[in-house]
This record gives structure tokens, C-alpha cells and sequence, in this order.
């Protein structure tokens, strides 16, 4: 399945884009496992996304967690914990 | 009920009366307005860059807003928070919210700043003197969020 | 500290702006306004003469100000609270707290709300279809105050 | 000895006046004292401040309680739970 992957503040900056298209491989049904595939790229995503870094997950622009399934045509956002107000 | 992500300052006075000026059973409005502070854990900031996630952030306001108004007896409510570049003493966010009584009226606004600090998807780059840096999320903002549970 | 009682209508952005524009160590300000009712205990109310104590009327209120100074970081505090005739949506009382942290200020300002409504020597008289009538205090004021000192 | 009382909102228009000047017999020491001495002139005075009814008493601009000593020069006021804000 195709997922469009958001990135914001921080993570926006290590990563070096705002956004990108995802074509996901089947074994990538979670959020969770979404984290992970993007983690096996090395690097900056290794690092930021590594157990124990806080970062935030939405889909749809809604609040999500490692357990929410995905499916084709999902927005993923993935950030720092938000600190306006 | 308004909601606004914005990078244009707004009117105390216009926002506060929309909420009460034409509705005589209005009694109480309790209002925040957060401002930019000239230092922040110990460093002084020259600056404030407010980023966020637009379609997020107006969702999640709204459902905030909608979480206020089944805990408590809201007349009008308004949500204002800004993006953008802005310097120390500027407005960051206003929310008030109008009820006809007291209590309903600073609880709801509490809550609604307690949730907007944990929930609301923006992000503060602070510059000081030693350059920029993203502002750190507190404990202590997602200890006030998680009282509202109890 | 500001603390007034006065006939005339205050604008709101003055105020405010008089606690945080010159202070950028000030990040948060609670505020509240209190204000004329059309309806109250069921009846209509076209309008509501305030009676107050004068000398005491400030006393109490610088009172109530040093207390909230002295179980909260407040940096500035604005009271102003009208007398005389008033006509529904008209503002009443408003208190603003300015603080760098939001919990102080709305806290803050919430106490000098209960404490100003069962210590500050001012009298709501109603005038209804019915004719005029003296506000009767209620029991929740009461408990609200009491609250805070438990 | 000599004391200012004030009365407010609806004991001010039950009594009749705003304010006396008093002259105290030698017996009333207190608040309390001087309530009862008030009391004692009938109408308005025994029904407003009849026990049971609500009032509050204040001592040269403190609230203050029937135990309160009185002293030659106070102003002493006398009015209904308050109602502002």
C-alpha cells in the first residue's frame, strides 16, 4: 500500500523533508511496524526513532499509536511531543 | 465557537465581547492569553518560531473544544493561536471561553490550555544568543493534562 | 497591582496589556469578567445597582491580593470592579493575573474571584418587572471560598 | 464610649439611615453587646438582626465577629452577606 508520511519540527529538520510518498511493503500493517521499517533506513532515522525517544504518531491527523493499523491513502504524521500554547 | 490558527495578532477586546455582547445570559468569561517570554530554562530567547501541522491543528482544537463543552456549561468559546515568527511580550495563544456561571467558565479554560499544551500539534523553536532550538516538551504539562482523567 | 473601584467602563486591552506589554518575564495571564445577567433565580433583570462600602471595598480587596501574592508567583494584578447602575452584558468586575507559568495565574485568579464574593463589602440590587430586590448571597459562593482553605 | 455605625444595602434601607454616631452604655464591650443593644430598640432593628438571620459585621473596615472588643472611636459597620463580583 501507498501512504503519504508527514514530518514536523525536529524530526522535519533530521530528516532533511517535511514529506514524502511511502510505497510499503506488505509485511508493514501497523503503525508500529511502519516506525520500524522507517528506523532500518540508518542514519538520522535510526537515531530520532530509536526505543526510548519520544516522538508522537497521528494518522489522518488524528492522535494514533504503534497498534493502528494502516491502510492504503493514509496521511502518517510522525513529530516531537507539541509544545505551543 | 471559534477556532483560528493565525500568524496575525488579534483584538482582546474584539474577541472577548464577541463572546458576550449579544448574549445577556453570559455572566462569566475567563480568559488566557500565553505570551512569549524573554528567557526560558535559564537562556534568553530573542525570538519564537511557531511551526504546526495545518488541518491537525484546527482538527484537534475543535475536539478539545468539544471535550470542554460536554464536561462543562459553555455558552461561547473562542481558540486563538498564532504561528509564525514572534518576539518576546507578543500574544501566542488567547482562549476564552463564556459560560453563565463562574466555575464552568475557568474550568473549561483551564482544561482547554491543559489539553492545547499536550494535544495540540505546534512546535516552538526558540533563538538565543547561542542560536536556535527546539523548544523540549515538559512533564509537568502532560502532569496537568492527566489530572483532567482522573 | 492595580486595584479599583469605580463607576466607569475599563478597557479590557489596556489592561491586560498594562501586565505583560513592559514585562516580558510574564508568559501567562488568567483573566475574568464578571458581568450584568439579563435573567437570575428565574426572573428577568433589566438592570442592577451595585452598593459598596467605600474605604473597606479597597481594603478588602488589597487584602484578598496580598493573600493570593503570598500562595502564588504572581508578577502583576490587576482589580477593577464597578458601582453604581449597570445594564445586562455590561462588564461588572475583572481580574487579571499575570504570572510566567499559567498555573499560578489561573489559580490565582479563580481565589481572588471566591474571595471577592464572599469578603469584598459590594451589594447587587435587581431591578425586575416585578420591582427591585436585593441579591440574596448563595450557599456555592460560600463553599468555593471555603475551598481554598482547606 | 463613642462609636460611628454604618449601615449597607438592604439594612441600610430597612433602618432607615446610612449612619449614626452612638454614645454606649458602660455594658457593651463587644459586637456581640452592642448587636443585642440594637436589637433592643424593636422593629427593623429586632427583626434584621433577629438570631438566625444572616448579617456581617466589620470593625474599622476588617470584617470581624461578635467577640471583637469595641473601643471608644470605631467604626463599626453592619450589613447583609455581601453580593458583588
Amino acid at each position: 500500500m501507498q501512504i503519504t508520511l508527514l514530518y514536523f519540527a525536529r524530526l522535519r529538520e533530521q530528516f532533511g523533508t517535511g514529506s514524502e510518498t511511502a510505497a510499503l511493503p506488505a509485511e508493514v500493517k501497523t503503525l508500529g511496524e511502519l516506525v520500524a521499517w522507517l528506523r532500518a533506513r540508518g542514519g538520522a532515522w535510526a537515531s530520532e526513532l530509536a526505543e526510548g525517544r519520544a516522538y508522537r504518531l497521528a494518522v489522518n491527523q488524528d492522535m494514533a499509536d504503534p497498534t493502528t493499523a494502516l491502510k492504503d491513502g493514509d496521511e502518517v504524521a510522525i513529530f516531537p511531543p507539541v509544545t505551543g500554547g | 465557537m471559534k477556532i483560528s490558527v493565525q500568524t496575525a495578532a488579534f483584538d482582546l477586546n474584539a474577541e472577548v465581547a464577541a463572546l458576550y455582547a449579544a448574549n445577556p445570559k453570559v455572566g462569566a468569561v475567563a480568559s488566557f492569553l500565553g505570551l512569549v517570554r524573554d528567557v526560558n530554562a535559564g537562556d534568553g530567547v530573542t525570538a519564537l518560531t511557531l511551526e504546526h501541522y495545518p488541518g491537525m491543528t484546527e482538527k484537534a482544537l475543535a475536539r478539545i473544544v468539544e471535550e470542554a463543552q460536554a464536561r462543562w456549561d459553555i455558552l461561547d468559546c473562542t481558540v486563538i493561536h498564532r504561528v509564525g515568527e514572534l518576539k518576546p511580550t507578543e500574544p501566542i495563544v488567547l482562549v476564552a471561553v463564556a459560560s453563565s456561571h463562574r466555575q464552568d467558565a475557568f474550568a473549561a479554560c483551564a482544561f482547554i490550555m491543559d489539553y492545547l499544551k499536550t494535544q495540540a500539534p505546534f512546535w516552538k523553536k526558540e533563538m538565543t544568543p547561542d542560536g536556535e532550538r527546539w523548544v523540549e516538551a515538559r512533564e509537568s504539562d502532560e502532569a496537568a493534562a492527566a489530572r483532567w482523567r482522573e
